[in-house]
Parts: C-alpha cells; structure tokens; sequence
C-alpha cells in the first residue's frame, strides 16, 4: 500500500510527523516483488491488527498516570478499540514503556518484550524511555529503551498529555497498516548476554528433571 | 417466522431424501446443523462482545469503540483477525496435553449447553424430558477446562485462579440448580417443551411470587459461574494478574474470551427459558387484543429480547461492583443463598399445593 | 432432528472450532525464539521454585459439602417433577428430608466449616 | 526549644549542642548513639523522621532527624560519623525505631556503611552485582545494563554482621524464605503494585504469610544527580519524585532553598502556591480513590475518580502551563500569576467536587462487598504507625496526629481554619477503611481550605527578586511539608557552592511500604491487594 | 438472627443504590472529547509547554544571540548551541548562531531556558504532535536555514514576557554568569 493511500479516519496524511520513515519502508518491501494476492490479504490483516492493539499493562512512572488518563473517560481509547489492556504479556500487541527504565528494570522490560506474543510493538512513552529523559545523567538509568528492546514509535513529553498519545498510537496504526504482515518474522539474534541465560535456564531444567527423577 | 424456517427445513430435507440416500442426507443435515450451531454461536459471541464494550462505556461516561465502521460495529471482526494471527506461545515447563485441551473443553462445555437451548417456537436441537437437568449437567463442564488450564500452565498465578475458580464455581452450582428446582416443582416437569407450554398464558415470575426468589437467586449463581466480576476471582484482573489464562496467547486465550461471552449468553438464555417464559409472548389472560398484539412479534425477538435484558441486568453489575473476596463468596452461597434457595423450595412446594 | 446425535455433533463442531483456529493461529502468526520466551510469565521475574508442589487448598471442605448438597438436589429432582402428584404427602415426606439438609448445613455453619481457612 | 536543650543535656551529658542550627543537634561518636538514642526513645521521641547517610569526604557518617508522637513540634537532630572509608560500620538503631530498618539499608547501598546487628543488610535500590557505592564522592566505577540477569538469587539470603567479644566483625547470612515455601512474585510489572514495586510473597494457599518488598525497580538516583546540579535545575525532579504530589515536593523544595538563602516570598503566591497544594492532594486523593477501587475490581469508580481529576488537571494546565508537573513554583515565588478566571474556576470546582464526594460515597463507600472487604483488615494500631513511621493519612487513620501543615505551619496554612482529620481511635484501630474514608475526609477539608485561600487572595506580586545563581550560605537545611502521602521531607547540606554538597528528600512512601508485612501478616491474597492500595504509595517516592 | 436478614435487606438497598449512581451515568452525555475527529477544537492552554520554538520574523530572523545561557541552565543539557565567530564588513567580529539544537526527547518542559533567555529568543508552544518512528528525528533545529540575527532589537525590549521579574533579573546577571563559566 502506497503511504498517500494510508486512511485514517478523520486524519490527513500531512498532519502526520516522519512519513519519510514510512515512504522508506513500503520502498523497501516493494524491492521483493508485491504478489497481489498476498497483499491483498497482508492489508485485511493488518487492517483488524490496526484496529485491534491491546497494550500490555506496564507502567513505571509519571508518564503511567498519564496513560491511565488515557485511558479514562476525558480521552478514552477505547473508541480506537484498544482499551483492552492486558496484565499478560501473552495476549497483548504492544507495550507503552511508560517510565524511567533503570538498571534493576531492564531485565524485566526485556524479558517481558521477550515472552509477548508476535507481532508485537513497542511505544517509548515520554522522555524517560525516549532517552533517558530527565534522568540521562544517572548512573543508574537506562538511556534509552531502544538499548534493550526495538521500539517503533517515540511519543516526546514529559510526560506526553493523552492526546500526544492518542497521535502517537496513531502514528503506529499507519506503520502496522503498512507492513507486510508475510514477511514479518523477525528473529532476532540471540546475544551472548542470552545465551548465558539460555545456559542458566537449562541447567535448571536438568536440576528440575533430576528432582523429579528422585521423587 | 420461526415456523416458516421449520417449513424451509422441511422442504430441504424433503428435496434431499428424493435425490440422495438416506445415510448421506442424513450427514449432510448433521454437517449443516452443526455449522449452523458454530455459525450462532460465534456471532452471539461477536455480538456480546462489542455490546459489553459499548455498554460498560456508557456506564463509565465514555464513548466506547466507534471509529471501525459506524458506532464501532466491526471492531470484534477487527479484534477476531488481529487474535487469529497472533502466536501461539509454545510454553516450556507445561503439561502439554491439558494445555492445550482445557480451552477444548470449555468451549465444548459452552456448546453442548448451547445445543440444548430452545432459541424460538420449535427451533432446538433436542428435547429432552430431562431438559433442566442436561442443561445444569453440561454447564459445568467448562469448568473443567478452566481448571486444566489453570493447573497445566505451571504458573502460581494461573494455579491460584484455577482453585478459587473451583471453590467458586462448585459453589454457585449448587444454587443455580436449586433455584430451577423450584421451578420443576411449579412447572411439573424438567422438559424445556413442556415448561414452555406452561408458560403460555403467564411466565413463571407471574405465576408464583416464590419464582421472583428463584430468579435471583438463580441470577446471581449463574453470573458467579460465568467468572465475570464481581465474581471474577479466578481472573482477578488487580490480584493474579490474568488468572487462570495467565499463559494464553494467541486463538487460545481467544477461545476462553469467547465461550466466556457464550456462557453469559447461556446463562441468560436458561433464565429467559425456565422464568421468563422463554420465546413465549406477554400475555395477560383476559386481555385477548392485547394478547394478539404480543402474539404478532415473533417469538425469536422475544427470546432473544429477553435475554438481552438479563444480560444488560449482568453488565449493569458487573460495571457497578467491586470484586468479592473468597471467603465474601463463600458466606454469601452458604451463608445466604443456600438457606434462601432450601426455603424457598418448601414454600414454593406449599404455594402449589394449597393455592393452585 | 431425532435426538442425542445433537451431542456427537456438537462434539465434533467443538473439535472443528479449536482445531480450526489453531490451526490457522499456527499457520498465519508470525514466530520468534528467544531464550525466555517459554518461561513462565510472573510479572517478568523468574519464578521461584517449580508451581507444582504441595498446596493448601481452602476449598477441600467445600467440595465435600457440595457433593452432599448436589447429591441430595439429585435426589430432590424427581420429587420435584412428580410433586403435584404426591401432593401434601409428599410435601411432609419430603420435607423432613429436606429438614435434615438443613440441620447438616446449621451444623457445618456452626463448626465453622463455611469460613474460608 | 530550651527544654529539649536541657533534655539533650541529660540524654548527652557532656556533648555540646551546635549553635545557630535550625534544631538541635549533637555530634556523636558512633559507639555512644545507640545509648543516647535509647534514652531519646524513653524520652519520647519516638518517631525517626529520617535518617541520612552523609559524606564527608574525610568520613562517613548519617544524620537522625527525630522527633516524638507526643510532643509534636520537637525535632532532634542525632549526628556521627566513621573514619574508616574501607569497611565503615555503625550501630543499627533499627531495634529503637524500627523505621531505621529501610533507612539503614539505604545507607548501605549508597554508602557502603554496614550496620552491626542489623537483621538484613541487602542492597535495597541497588542490583546485588552492583559495583561501588554510588553516592560516595569518589565513586568512579561503570556499571553496565544487564539484559538478561534477573538477578534474583541475591534476595534470597540476608547477610548481617555482627560484633563478637573482641570487637571483632563476624558475617551471618539467613535465607529468606524455606525451601519448600510458596512464594509467589507480585511485581513489578503488575496491576495493582501502583508502580513497580517487586512483592515476594509466601502464601499458604490463600494466606499470606510473609511479605518482602523488594524497591529500586525505578531508582534513578535523584539525589545523586542534584549534587551537580543548580538550586533551580534541582525544581524540576523534585515534581518526579512522588509524581501526585508534585506541587507539594517542589514547594517543600523552594521553601527549603528560600528559608536558608532568606527570600521573602510574597503573600499572593504563598496562596496560589497553597491552592495548587492542596489541589493536588485532592487529585491524588481522587486518584487514590480510585485506585483502590480499581484493585478491588470497581473499574467504574476509577473512572470517574480520573474523571473529576481530569478537572484539577485543567486548571494546572491553565495556569503552570503543565498538567502532571505543573512546574508552577520556582525560588522566589511563581513562574506567572494565575490567569483572571482562576478564581471563578476553582470555586467552580470546589463546589462540583463536594458534589461529586457524595456520588463516591453512594457509590462505592457503601457497597457491602467494598465494606466488606476493607472493614477490619490490615490493622495499624498507632504504635506501629509511630514506630514505622507511616506518616499521612495512613497515620492519622490510626489515630496519630501528624499533620505538618498543622504542627509545623509554613506558606499560608497559618491564615486558614481547617482541622487535622483524624479518624477516633476508641471506635477504629486503624483498618484499611478507616485509610480509605479518611482520604475522602481530606479531600474535603482541603476544598475548605482551597475556598478560603480562594476567596481572601491578597494581590502582591507573585515573585520576588532571586540571584541569578542562588547559593546557600554553609549549613544544613530540614524542611518538612505535609504532602499528599504524608511527611515529606528535604534535607540539604550546602557548602556554599552553587550546588548542594547532598540533598535528600524523606519519602513518605518508604515507611508506608514498610508496613506492608507487618499488615498483611495473615491475610488473604485480595487483602493484600486492598492494603497496599490503602496505604497508596507511589513507588517512585521511596526509590527516589 | 434479626441482624442476618436486616444486614441482607440494608446490602441489597445499598447495592441498588451503587447501581443508581452507574444507571445515571449511563443515560447521561459523555464526557469524552473525541480528539482526532475534533482535533482544531482540541488544542491545549495557551501556557501549556509542549514544544520549544524560536520565534521568526517575515524577514526569517530571531532574535538568538547565541550566548548559551538555555543550554548552561537546562538540566539535562537539551539544548546544544552551536556558534562561530565571523568578521563582518566593519571589521568587528561577532558570535553567530550556526544550529541550535534541541533535543524534543529528552526534554523535561521545566521552562527554565525559556525564563532565563536574556533576549526572549525562545518560547514553548503547545503543539504536541511530535510521535515518530525514528529517535533522531527528534533532535530538531530551532533556528530555521538561513536565518539571523535580527539587527534592530538592539536594546532589547522585554516585550515577550513583561511582567516576569526574575527573568528581568536573570538577565542582568547572565553575562556574569558566562564568564563565571569560562575560567
């Protein structure tokens, strides 16, 4: 689908910020040939994902109070059909990094981001998980949550008010609609920090099975 | 127009039989009833769905879904497409087999129940004479499921959600079952047909002021056996998170979502059916114009009619009220509910007896 | 429709419907690996210890009194149906049956039995 | 002032008490303050407003700001120090006021100052792997961000030392938990930790045996990071400590700044600055309110609390140009005056929110299951409340009157009528109920307060003229304000730079989560839920 | 016995009351703005602080005098002012501004470089729209390409923000405080 295609209801394609970073990215799924078929199917389906993100509970500060009054009355997103909010990483689409990831938290957010269900999405919420925000001289604060997990949308302020909000899962409606939901998959490589991880966690398994084996 | 569908019926099983062997008519009807029961079934559940976010929006002075289609009417067809393609998580550490049978069993649960309903005048799948009975019978088995998949997940959450769901259910059981015997006892009979035919000039609630107790009483255990809030203990949004589907992802957390609007379908349905006079129009005996107005709707509006107020009864408390603590249930079922539905059984018995 | 074929078909449309949609869940969802996927979810911390082990759980008198209770109502059933038929005899019969029900659930009352431990 | 001189004399005999300080102050060795803090605590001063971990450079050392339940207004100031930089150790007072408990580890974390007999000497905010002590002046060590390392074995084991005959240093370590317990984590990404607060929990069945809050998922080290930088640059993170009580932290701030460089703030902005207090503490309360019922599955309530919030926020947006951090006060007085309406909006408000309170009441405050549930649950007599030192509406619903705006008046709150509310210790001892009604109590009384601030509103300017560069004349500076969690605290120690030598805020929120184990000891899982939204502490508070 | 059935029957009336409160609600207007639909309507207070901008005249000039002193008092060191000295026609050399730099996602909106500027160069505005897919498109430059120095505001009337006294204050002590920085 073409970027100037893009619909979304009662926005104008110009009002949008960053259209360059969408007009590269349908550049970029064009150079692998469109099969009409599969594209046609690739837009019904991201249609209804469009439609249908649920946010994934996860709230460290301000800028969570911020996003429960997205969620209440004034602003309710609930009429975009993602008040679903979910406490389970496993049934929810995206996660709002609403708050100061520090040092202690990155391994949460991470492996939180790590037991989500595909396709899943990331919001930096605020300055704080932009880039460390306020706190980016700390010695304890992550600069950034792009250092842990891919993020797909940036929403600025400090914290951003409801609507920023509202326009920046908008921003992510028009980047899911353009995806091509086929050639999604993207394995990330598993790093050696993981893959010590994935030792520890096998060696438990072994202590798990072994135990089990005396009962 | 339930009548005229029983005539279409007819005609194609007539046009069936004249061409084709009995033994492959008699499939193809299988095949068709059972798509025609998936077909109801999901649709209601779509339909619940989109009316419950609609419904608890207005309660909480918001607008609720409205920008997919108009009033925001295909936001469950948007929310369908985006759970089907979601993964599907393969656990580690996980019983497997019961994994992935639990949201089987609460769907067939939820389906069998849906079999034995009566959705208009002679549209059903069966007719039993032990009607009231089957239908408590099946109604529990999804319960089942949500104990397998609280306990095969592995996960602390999911187990505590999977035990307080049996305590709870277990429970509520028991009055929801007492409350249609009262029924039984004024109706003379546990066939759906029959409790029908005794409604026809007045629903039970107008027959018997002990039918009023039972209806509440049934209400309140069949809103608790849904696991909807302020029974929600097995999900506990604020407590275990996600509950007893902690670990479900993908069509299988929406297989639970689904039979979870089903059976608060079911359950109204069941009280429309057995208090509320079923696809019975209001008649007030005497009244015969009157009479003839309520007999023009047709009787699956006012099956469905009714049941949609028992279901918007539900939603009105859902939305209003905060959970119950565990030991808050067990007082109010054993405490309060059992005595009243034992009581009442007795005095309906008596009302029968001596005034009627 | 004759009768209680409505079962095997429902059975089977249970089956279609679960199999279907995983089915297509599986085929359609995109997949990632990684090393924590298969963990077990506990607000992103490792869980201590295995789930399954030895639990307390408050409801095992709960149960026992309900399968006295939901066996009784079994019971009741029949007499209910036929009640108009028994008439007033019944009614006595019955609800000295009924009132050793309710002796039993004053006593479990009493004993404490119905709080939540 | 005179009596607690001669008290200290007693407590003391032949220390000296500091002259021109703002309260009293005596310099210990470290071996003689567990005596004199003994004989304080008999003297009645049994509430430890904070304690401090100092760095000298020379030494380390901790201050202990004291005070008492009974006499109210006397503030104790306890001071001692260690040389010894390598492996510095001091004598825990956690067994005389057991709020030094967190305290103590907190000085651990950041100092390296080890406390003799202190049960739990883990890392609070800190990872157990972390290397150095950050808030030491000379710390230079990197730090990287795990990914993947959870890191939870080192809550597992509780080390502590202790001394032997000889003087001697002896390492003890404890397990946590036992092996076969079941312990289940809540947090710290869960629903109703209102942040991210990490619970270990050990249940027997439903049961609750034994809490272990684990902090530091959000500890960005604010207190750290104002050691290099400015008076004013300081203003805005103080709004991000406890975020709903933003406008209270940074008036406490400015005052604090004021009183020791000497600015006299007009009478026009210590009003506004008043309203905008006591209106976020109705937004918090509100949000509070709603909170709870959220966490106890009244989804609707919390709705509508967001929705009367929604009208506050407006009026800070209106005004400060913010709606979460209005960033309204600065050192000297406000950033702009109020806008002309501001008076009409907030009596407007005032008047829609004493409706608004009734509607919760109906709503919510008589729900029999709500009642239920909160009734006779998670007793906080007021001993343990003064012991823990859970300030706020947690300790007033226990019958401990500790409202600063009341004992310790500052800006206008000496030009208004209101009453401190306290719920009736004879008929209550300070259940989840009585946490949760008296927050709607209070939301009242402030809009009493709001309406006579409102309606009396002198016309000075709203700034006075500040140096460009404040710098505070060498000292140490307490100020106390009551915000809407309890008693907020800034200390801060000036060298005369145009930096603070250390600044440290007194969270409210850290005694209120250590009360969790102690109030849930025995309750079931959804108590445990009602009580931690009862005590409503805001996590970022205490990781600060 | 009395208090078992007057506790059910007060339960129930309270319950139905709580569903009174709700039932009203239902039936009343919504109080949601719909905010893509009615976004013109929409736009935050005039104060809000969303966004910080350099004012441009129709000549496309500010009034930046590149000094630095936002980016010295910003706490998080948001702002970066690039500047070059150049010798003019006379002969005088003088500091231009080349980039000022400001970084919208790390930006805490505490108004202090706003307050502290001297000339009254940069100001917040609300515009909030600021989402994007990609983190450095939200480092942005304030000063637009081509533009200068506005040359005739030479005594700089403080017409921007009049009644501010500390800003007034402020900007007397401002060149002290930058020579402070430079030993």
């Amino acid at each position: 689908m073409e970027v100037k295609n893009l619909r979304v209801k009662s926005m104008n394609h110009v009002t949008f910020n960053d259209n360059e970073y969408l007009e590269q990215y349908v550049e970029e799924l064009k150079k692998g040939g469109v099969n009409v078929a599969i594209g046609c199917l690739d837009d019904c389906i991201n249609w209804g994902r469009s439609h249908s993100v649920w946010p994934l509970t996860f709230a460290t500060a301000c800028c969570g109070i911020e996003f429960m009054c997205v969620g209440a009355a004034r602003t309710d997103f609930a009429r975009f059909g993602w008040e679903v909010t979910r406490n389970s990483p496993r049934q929810s689409d995206v996660v709002f990094v609403a708050g100061t990831i520090v040092n202690k938290m990155a391994p949460v957010l991470k492996r939180l981001y790590d037991q989500m269900a595909e396709p899943k999405y990331v919001i930096a919420m605020g300055g704080c998980a932009i880039s460390g925000g306020p706190f980016k001289n700390s010695y304890n604060v992550v600069k950034g949550v792009n250092e842990i997990i891919p993020v797909d949308v940036y929403v600025p302020g400090c914290p951003p008010r409801p609507n920023a909000v509202l326009y920046g899962m908008l921003q992510m409606e028009r980047k899911i609609k353009l995806e091509g939901f086929f050639k999604l998959p993207k394995k990330p490589a598993i790093t050696p920090e993981e893959k010590v991880w994935a030792e520890r966690l096998a060696k438990e398994e072994e202590a798990r099975k072994a135990a089990k084996g005396i009962k | 127009m339930s009548l005229e569908l029983i005539d279409g019926i007819n005609k194609i099983h007539t046009l069936l039989t004249d061409n084709i062997e009995a033994t492959w008519v008699s499939l193809i009807e299988y095949v068709l009833v059972g798509l025609g029961f998936l077909t109801l079934y999901a649709l209601i559940a779509l339909f619940l769905i989109i009316f419950e976010r609609k419904i608890c929006a207005y309660f909480q002075c918001r607008l609720g879904p409205n920008r997919v289609g108009p009033w925001g009417i295909f936001q469950v067809i948007a929310d369908m497409v985006k759970i089907l393609t979601k993964e599907i998580i393969p656990l580690k550490h996980n019983d497997k087999l019961l994994y992935y049978a639990a949201p089987f069993i609460v769907i067939m649960g939820s389906l069998l129940t849906f079999g034995g309903l009566q959705f208009a005048e002679g549209v059903y799948g069966v007719d039993f004479n032990v009607g009231v009975f089957y239908l408590l019978a099946v109604s529990s088995i999804s319960i089942i499921g949500v104990m397998l998949a609280g306990w095969s997940s592995n996960n602390k959450y999911s187990l505590i959600g999977a035990m307080r769901s049996g305590a709870q259910v277990i429970s509520f059981e028991l009055s929801a079952c007492l409350s249609m015997m009262a029924i039984v006892i004024l109706g003379g009979s546990m066939n759906l047909s029959a409790l029908m035919a005794a409604q026809e000039d007045a629903w039970f609630i107008f027959q018997s002021p002990f039918t009023w107790v039972a209806l509440v009483i049934y209400l309140i255990a069949a809103h608790a056996e849904t696991n909807r809030g302020p029974f929600d203990l097995p999900e506990a949004e604020s407590e275990l998170t996600a509950g007893y589907h902690v670990e479900y992802s993908g069509i299988t957390f929406g297989f639970f979502y689904v039979a979870e609007y089903c059976n608060l379908f079911i359950n109204a349905a069941i009280g429309t059916l057995v208090f509320l006079g079923g696809w019975q129009a209001l008649h007030i005996p005497g009244c015969e114009g009157f009479n003839a107005v309520m007999d023009a709707i047709p009787s699956y509006i006012w099956m469905f009619g009714k049941t949609l107020v028992l279901i918007f009864l539900s939603l009105w408390v859902r939305w209003t009220f905060p959970r119950l603590r565990i030991d808050q249930l067990l007082h109010l079922e054993w405490k309060i509910m059992l005595p009243f539905s034992l009581a009442n059984i007795l005095l309906m018995a008596i009302w029968v007896i001596y005034f009627k | 429709m004759s009768s209680y074929e409505i079962f095997v078909i429902v059975f089977i449309m249970a089956l279609v419907m679960v199999l279907g949609g995983s089915v297509i869940g599986l085929l359609l969802s995109p997949k990632s690996e990684n090393a924590q996927k298969g963990e077990q979810y506990e607000s992103g911390i490792p869980t201590r210890g295995t789930s399954w082990m030895q639990f307390k759980v408050g409801y095992y008198l709960i149960a026992i009194l309900f399968l006295m209770f939901d066996v009784e109502a079994v019971l009741l059933f029949p007499w209910a149906v036929i009640m108009k038929g028994l008439g007033a005899e019944g009614l006595y019969a019955v609800s000295f049956f009924l009132v050793v029900l309710i002796l039993g659930l004053a006593y479990a009352w009493r004993k404490g039995a119905l709080e939540w431990k | 002032m005179e009596d607690i001189k001669k008290l200290l004399a007693k407590v003391a005999p032949g220390k000296e008490v500091a002259e021109g300080t703002q309260y009293p102050t005596i310099e210990l060795e470290p071996n003689e303050v567990r005596a004199v803090a003994k004989k304080l605590k008999e003297a009645g001063f049994d509430y430890l407003i904070n304690l401090t971990g100092v760095d000298y450079t020379d030494a380390l050392g901790t201050v202990y700001h004291i005070s008492s339940s009974t006499n109210k207004t006397a503030v104790v100031v306890l001071k001692t120090k260690t040389a010894d930089r390598e492996e510095p150790v001091l004598y825990t007072v956690s067994d005389i006021w057991k709020s030094a408990d967190l305290y103590e580890r907190e000085v651990y974390d950041f100092f390296g100052i080890r406390f003799i007999d202190h049960p739990d000497m883990r890392r609070i905010f800190l990872r157990g792997d972390w290397k150095g002590f950050p808030f030491r002046k000379d710390y230079n060590e990197v730090n990287d961000t795990p990914t993947t390392n959870v890191n939870i074995d080192s809550l597992e084991t509780l080390p502590s030392i202790t001394l032997d005959k000889e003087g001697k240093i002896i390492e003890k370590s404890k397990q946590l938990f036992g092996n076969n317990e079941y312990v289940v984590n809540f947090g710290p990404q869960h629903p109703a930790t209102h942040g991210v607060l990490h619970l270990r929990v050990s249940l027997d069945g439903e049961i609750v045996k034994k809490v272990d809050p684990n902090f530091g998922y959000i500890h960005r080290g604010i207190e750290k990071m104002c050691e290099s930088l400015t008076y004013p640059q300081i203003l805005p993170y103080t709004e991000r400590l406890d975020y709903l009580s933003g406008s209270i932290n940074r008036h406490a701030f400015c005052m604090c700044v004021e009183k020791a460089a000497g600015i006299e703030v007009p009478q026009r902005a210590q009003y506004i600055r008043c309203i905008f207090d006591e209106l976020t503490r109705v937004a918090s309360h509100l949000l509070g309110w709603g909170c709870m019922a959220m966490d106890m599955g009244a989804i609707t309530a919390f709705i509508y609390g967001m929705r009367d919030r929604e009208k506050i926020m407006d009026i800070f947006e209106e005004n400060a140009g913010g709606r979460l951090m209005p960033a309204y006060s600065i050192i000297g007085g406000l950033t702009k005056d109020v806008v002309p309406n501001f008076q009409q909006t907030v009596s407007d408000f005032v008047a829609y929110m004493r409706e608004s309170i009734k509607e919760y009441h109906t709503l919510f405050t008589g729900n029999p299951i709500a009642t239920g549930r909160m009734h006779n649950v998670g007793w906080l007599t007021k001993e343990t409340a003064v012991a823990l030192g859970t300030t706020g509406p947690t300790g007033r619903a226990s019958g401990w009157s500790n409202d600063v705006r009341k004992l310790a008046p500052y800006a206008a709150y000496d030009k208004v009528k209101f009453n401190e509310v306290l719920r009736n210790t004879d008929t209550c001892k300070g259940d989840s109920f009585d946490r949760y009604i008296i927050r709607l109590d209070e939301v009242l009384e402030s809009l009493n307060i709001i309406e006579q601030l409102n309606d009396n509103l002198p016309t000075d300017g709203v700034n006075v003229k500040v140096p460009a560069i404040v710098k505070l004349p060498e000292g140490e500076y307490y100020q106390r304000a009551e915000s809407a969690r309890g008693d907020f605290g800034v200390y801060i120690k000036s060298d005369g730079n145009k930096n603070p030598y250390r600044v440290k805020f007194r969270s409210p929120c850290m005694t209120l989560i250590s009360a969790l184990d102690p109030l849930c000891k025995g309750e079931k899982i959804a108590d445990l839920i009602t009580i931690g939204a009862s005590l409503d502490y805001v996590i970022p508070c205490a990781d600060r | 016995m009395k208090k078992y059935f007057t506790d059910i029957f007060s339960g129930i009336w309270n319950l139905l009351k709580g569903m009174k409160i709700t039932g009203k609600v239902l039936v009343s207007p919504a109080v949601t703005e719909c905010y893509p639909e009615k976004r013109d309507e929409l736009q935050p207070k005039e104060r809000f602080r969303a966004e910080l901008t350099m004012p441009h005249n129709e000549n496309n000039e500010h009034k930046c005098t590149a000094c630095g002193i936002c980016a010295m008092n910003c706490p998080n060191q948001t702002i970066t002012v690039n500047k070059s000295k150049i010798t003019d026609e006379n002969g005088k050399s003088k500091i231009v501004l080349d980039q000022y730099l400001y970084d919208l996602g790390s930006c805490i909106f505490c108004g202090l470089c706003s307050r502290v500027c001297p000339q009254g160069a940069i100001e917040f505005t609300n515009n909030f729209e600021h989402a994007v897919y990609t983190r450095s498109k939200l480092i942005k430059q304030l000063n637009k390409p081509g533009s200068k120095k506005v040359e005739v505001a030479k005594p700089v009337a403080p017409a921007a923000k009049p009644a501010s006294a500390p800003a007034q204050q402020e900007k007397e002590a401002a060149p002290k405080q930058e020579n402070e920085n430079n030993q």
